[in-house]
């Protein structure tokens, strides 16, 4: 049987989901038996590469890399589920929104806290220029299923991932989609 | 609560003749409403207006006062007033500028007006410029349609206006913009 | 006492029940074990019929009424869960969490909020619509409670309570429309109010982790709403119930 | 106690009165004409009669408004037992020369004279506005002279209260505030309703933008409305009733308050009205900026003092209103028929109009047409009639597109059906409503997502802020509206609001919310393509 593709991707969160990922242990083996882990910030892969059968994002949407890896994703996976409260939610990373500009956010931290010669970071090319507002990741490409929680609990994420072998969606009802 | 006020509001019950106990007299019209009115907690909305008329906006002192003589909750007294978009919190501007928004003025490009308006003086539409020369309003309808659009400047209603008209009787009023 | 009362044949979604006269569709459903999504509604409290997660079909006229504000008829033919329904719930669901900052994961009701139970409830998995990510500022400043307006939904439980139980009518509801939220007296801090007696019942109520004791860490606020219904038991009936005893 | 005033004497009076004089100038001192300088030609001509020496020739009679508000201000001659010449846009020189002119040389002056012969004049039946332009609203005497409070002896003095509610019933009389909920049975709820007080309130909350016959009525006839309040206080025995007026009307709150003091002081209104048994109350309350306390019961919470929320029903308001007493809302405009229809009975009311939609409505012209103002026609008149030959069509050569009725609660109604006769059910069938009479014409220029923008901002700015739909709910679909109209929507933005629209007028409390996605839904029902043209293809592109 051919071996399926899934890809895990990391935006604007904290790696919690992708820790929580981890956390199901020797399942992971079983998994590994099925399925191909294709891209994944905890497999050394530069590219993302084509012709996936589905990805797990997590994080929010918060700046131009993100934006342009969520585009690519959405390009080249046939599935995309946002993975976990900040990719579904925005969440904490979107905890800056309501304070508005984020040049101002920046001289705030960067600059006026109480820290000497601060500088905005500047570096074009390297780090990345942040978007106006933080936003979920439905809200810039089109999401095929949503696995809330923060982050979502190991079983859940096993839940979604056995759905996903099966050719069916992740449960949606109940427990499943708690947040928090 | 500050001196005035509690001053104002043991004038409730124990009033003397000549000057109101807060030492502002105009105080007395609104105790005059209140008397006529018979206390009554119904009388909110009407205290208020008057309260307005006489002082210009609701200061927080005034509200305190309106509450304490109706025997109602001040945080009701203060939800009812916010309530309402009538009601102001701050003092109005030396000049009045409202500009009918209402449909048919709108058709009419009433939006054009506020926004020339409010860009050329740096004031927002509800707000009054920095100076306090000019507070900016938008009215819902003044119901004046056929002479849309409408705007009234320091109660004068001026039918068929628009931005530059509008623009030149302010200026003669506040001042041309640098 | 109950028996007392006469006895009118209800359905909740085509299974029959027993109502009683005067009762609303919520307390009947209550009562007879059928669960109806609600959030503003506070057993002990008056009826307020805001926050309309409650809204059921009445199949006689087909027309959408809020289960709290409805009083039982007889052979009344109640519909909860129709797809309509859902797909509306759902939307209100969203709509609350949109107009908000609800960000569960940093709450201190964590796993113990009516919102977020109504969430999974009502199979809420994401927010179609925008966030409105307003600026609230917090109000640490009472000595015993802190008060977070970015998680308020407006259900005026503690309005109510304070007004209706404590007698103490510290809080109300200013402004309106999307600007509408809870006000203490003129607006001022909490901690400054000169009628709030300390007796925390508005924080026992609040559904969500907008009101909540001071020192509460990430999901350690537990609220005790039922507390009003046992207290309004022992006005009424002069009956004191243990907490878990409330019908 | 005073005795109360002889009817018929003061009609003989003025009577007299108006024969006193050989010419009499009746000048619009309407709202709209005052703001086109009606006060100055008002003063012009008072000056001019008294510096002249003509006191025993003219008398200056201001009245209310006269109808065509965009050709204001509006005058008229009238000679004795002749002819009447109107005039209009009569600036104080032009008003001085006519007077000079017919009174000197019986010659009419031909640059102002206004053609009364064209059918926004012929066209109207005037029922609610037969006094407008004819009566001076600040004298009692003058709405005597003209039939004034004849209804209401007639009611007090040989009708039951069962048979006054009968004939409001036959008259087939329906609210004009928007809903059309027949008046004879409302009254007989209150009637029917128990209890010791219960109240009567006129809603003169007038908050459709474009709309302001409500204003007009009470500011040019108050005395039609008290007459009416009274009428239905007497057929459904209340003794106390209030006059909800929106603070935006100053003047109307002057002069009710004013009528309502004259109406007391000739015992039309306080202890033993006309001497009978009957007794009534009546008393001004003010609004303060809020549209929604056009709705019945959160006009009531205004009333008592609270914040304009609307309450859940039932209990309805005549079961359970002000004070928890049986109350009945009724609009303005729906209770200056009241005195008409008791004075000409119930059959004459309903032969005027169509068969479920009887009498006239007033309607607030204005937008792109030629003649603005405030125009009465029989109900079931049709929409091309009012816009094409009443209102003159759509000026500067651009073509009609649509009407929009009902204002923030109502919708637009494309040129295909303008043969659709006014009424409530044509209009509500065409997804419209006919709201309180605003109707705004607009031409081919003008963006229907546009409009459906700004009244999605209009209603998300009243909103009260109750309940989660009509809160939330207005404020995204405002929020959707802004992006389509930016050019930035997409489809699923198009989906959004659509299911929003559904949401937020099934889930709403009250009439505000369930009605405030109405412009929306008519602008997608009959302007599709105009969204369509708007949006972007792509499913997601908000970044």
């Amino acid at each position: 049987m051919k071996q399926a593709r899934i890809a895990t991707a990391w935006l604007g969160g904290c790696s919690g989901c992708h820790m929580s990922f981890l956390d199901m242990d020797e399942w992971l083996f079983e998994l590994a038996e099925v399925a191909d882990i294709v891209y994944s910030p905890i497999a050394d892969v530069k590219e993302f590469p084509s012709d996936v059968d589905a990805t797990l994002i997590e994080g929010a949407v918060t700046n131009e890399d993100n934006l342009e890896l969520a585009r690519e994703i959405r390009g080249k996976s046939r599935l995309v589920l946002s993975f976990g409260d900040c990719a579904v939610t925005g969440n904490v990373t979107a905890m800056r929104n309501p304070l508005g500009d984020p040049l101002q956010i920046l001289q705030s931290v960067y600059v006026d806290a109480p820290d000497r010669d601060g500088q905005i970071p500047d570096a074009p090319g390297i780090v990345p220029a942040l978007l106006p507002e933080v936003l979920p990741l439905h809200k810039v490409i089109r999401v095929d299923a949503f696995i809330p929680g923060c982050p979502p609990p190991a079983d859940r994420i096993r839940a979604a991932l056995e759905a996903l072998l099966e050719g069916v969606l992740p449960p949606n009802r109940g427990e499943a989609i708690r947040f928090g | 609560m500050s001196d005035t006020t509690t001053r104002a509001v043991v004038g409730v019950s124990d009033r003397q003749q000549g000057e109101h106990p807060s030492g502002d007299n105009r105080f007395d019209l609104i105790d005059k409403h209140l008397k006529r009115g018979r206390y009554a907690q119904d009388q909110l909305i009407e205290t208020l207006h008057v309260a307005q008329d006489v002082f210009g906006y609701l200061s927080e002192d005034i509200l305190i006062y309106v509450a304490r003589a109706l025997r109602l909750p001040p945080s009701m007294v203060y939800g009812v007033a916010t309530f309402y978009q009538l009601f102001t919190f701050d003092p109005p501007g030396d000049h009045a500028c409202t500009v009918c928004t209402g449909t048919a003025c709108f058709v009419k490009g009433a939006d054009d007006i506020v926004k020339g308006v409010s860009n050329a003086y740096d004031v927002p539409a509800g707000e009054t410029s920095e100076d306090g020369s000019l507070t900016l309003k938008t009215a819902r309808c003044l119901g004046s349609c056929g002479l849309a659009p409408v705007v009234v400047f320091d109660g004068e209603v001026l039918g068929h206006q628009n931005t530059e008209s509008t623009l030149e009787l302010v200026a003669a009023a506040v001042g041309g913009v640098d | 006492m109950r028996e007392t009362r006469s006895a009118v044949h209800v359905s909740f979604d085509g299974v029959e029940y027993e109502g009683y006269a005067g009762e609303s569709v919520l307390q009947c459903a209550r009562r007879n074990g059928v669960t109806v999504p609600s959030l503003c509604f506070l057993e002990g409290l008056s009826v307020w019929g805001g926050c309309r997660i409650c809204v059921v079909e009445i199949a006689e006229d087909h027309r959408l009424r809020p289960a709290c504000a409805t009083q039982i008829a007889a052979d009344m033919e109640v519909k909860v869960e129709t797809p309509r329904l859902r797909a509306y719930r759902k939307a209100i669901l969203e709509l609350l969490f949109a107009e908000g900052n609800h960000v569960c994961a940093v709450c201190v009701s964590n796993g113990k909020c009516e919102l977020q139970d109504m969430a999974v409830l009502c199979g809420m998995d994401h927010v179609r619509y925008d966030y409105q990510s307003p600026l609230r500022e917090i109000d640490a400043s009472h000595p015993k409670y802190v008060f977070d307006p970015n998680r308020c939904i407006l259900c005026t439980r503690c309005v109510r309570v304070c007004d209706e139980i404590e007698g103490a009518h510290v809080w109300d509801i200013g402004f309106r429309g999307e600007e509408a939220h809870l006000v203490t007296e003129m607006n001022k801090p909490w901690g400054e109010s000169l009628s709030c007696t300390w007796c925390g019942k508005c924080v026992a109520v609040c559904p969500t982790g907008s009101l909540a004791y001071e020192g509460r860490a990430i999901g350690e606020m537990e609220h005790d709403p039922a507390m009003i219904q046992r207290l309004a038991v022992a006005r009424n009936r002069g009956e004191w119930l243990y907490p878990g005893e409330e019908q | 106690m005073a005795a109360p005033i002889d009817l018929h004497e003061v009609m003989d009076r003025e009577r007299e009165e108006r024969f006193r004089t050989r010419w009499r100038v009746k000048a619009c001192a309407s709202t709209a004409c005052m703001s086109a300088g009606a006060g100055a030609t008002i003063q012009a001509v008072e000056d001019m009669v008294e510096r002249e020496d003509m006191e025993l020739e003219v008398q200056v009679i201001p009245t209310g408004c006269m109808g065509l508000c965009s050709a204001g201000p509006l005058m008229r001659m009238m000679r004795r037992g002749g002819d009447e010449t109107d005039y209009q846009k009569v600036t104080p020189d032009a008003a001085k020369e006519i007077v000079r002119s017919h009174v000197l040389n019986e010659e009419p002056v031909p640059e102002h004279l206004l053609d009364t012969t064209m059918p926004f004049f012929t066209s109207q039946e005037r029922v609610v506005l037969a006094n407008g332009g004819v009566i001076n609203p600040d004298r009692i005497e003058s709405y005597v002279a003209h039939g004034g409070y004849q209804a209401l002896e007639k009611a007090l003095t040989s009708m039951k209260p069962k048979q006054v509610i009968e004939e409001i019933r036959r008259s087939g009389l329906r609210g004009r505030g928007g809903a059309g909920y027949p008046v004879g049975s409302k009254w007989s709820l209150l009637a029917a309703a128990g209890g010791k007080t219960k109240y009567v309130v006129a809603n003169g909350d007038e908050g459709d933008p474009g709309a302001y016959m409500d204003r007009t009525i009470m500011e040019d006839d108050p005395h039609r409305l008290i007459e009416g309040i009274a009428i239905a206080a007497y057929a459904t025995g209340a003794d106390q009733a209030y006059i909800y007026v929106r603070a935006e009307y100053p003047r109307a709150i002057e002069r009710l308050d004013r009528a309502i003091r004259v109406a007391r002081r000739n015992r039309l209104l306080g202890r033993k009205i006309l001497d009978t048994n009957f007794s009534l109350a009546v008393e001004v309350r003010i609004g303060a900026g809020a549209f929604v306390c056009g709705e019945e019961t959160a006009l009531m919470a205004s009333i008592e003092g609270r914040r304009g929320t609307p309450q859940l029903r039932p209990p309805y308001p005549t079961e359970k209103g002000l004070w928890g007493a049986p109350t009945m809302i009724n609009n303005v405009e729906t209770l200056a028929n009241v005195a008409p229809i008791i004075d000409r009975g119930g059959d004459w009311f309903a032969s005027i109009g169509t068969e479920k939609s009887t009498g006239t409505k007033v309607f607030a012209l204005a937008g792109d047409i030629v003649n603005t103002g405030l125009i009465e026609v029989p109900m079931g008149t049709s929409l091309r009639e009012i816009v094409e030959e009443i209102g003159g069509g759509v000026p500067d050569g651009r073509s009609f597109k649509a009407a929009q009725t009902g204002g923030p609660s109502g919708g637009c109604i494309p040129a295909k059906f303008l043969d659709t006769p006014v009424d409530y059910e044509s209009l509500r069938e065409l997804g419209s409503i006919m709201g309180s009479g605003g109707l705004i014409v607009m031409d081919d220029e003008v963006r229907m997502p546009d409009v459906a923008k700004f009244f999605m901002e209009f209603s998300m700015d009243e909103s009260c802020g109750k309940c989660t739909p009509c809160r939330a709910g207005t404020v995204q679909m405002h929020n959707l509206l802004q992006r389509i109209t930016d050019g930035n929507g997409t489809r699923r933005d198009l989906r959004d609001l659509e299911h929003l629209c559904s949401v937020v007028r099934d889930m709403s409390l009250c009439g505000l919310g369930q009605s405030a996605p109405n412009p929306v839904i008519s602008t997608l029902q009959y302007f599709r393509s105009e969204y369509e043209a708007l949006i972007d293809e792509e499913e997601v592109v908000h970044a």
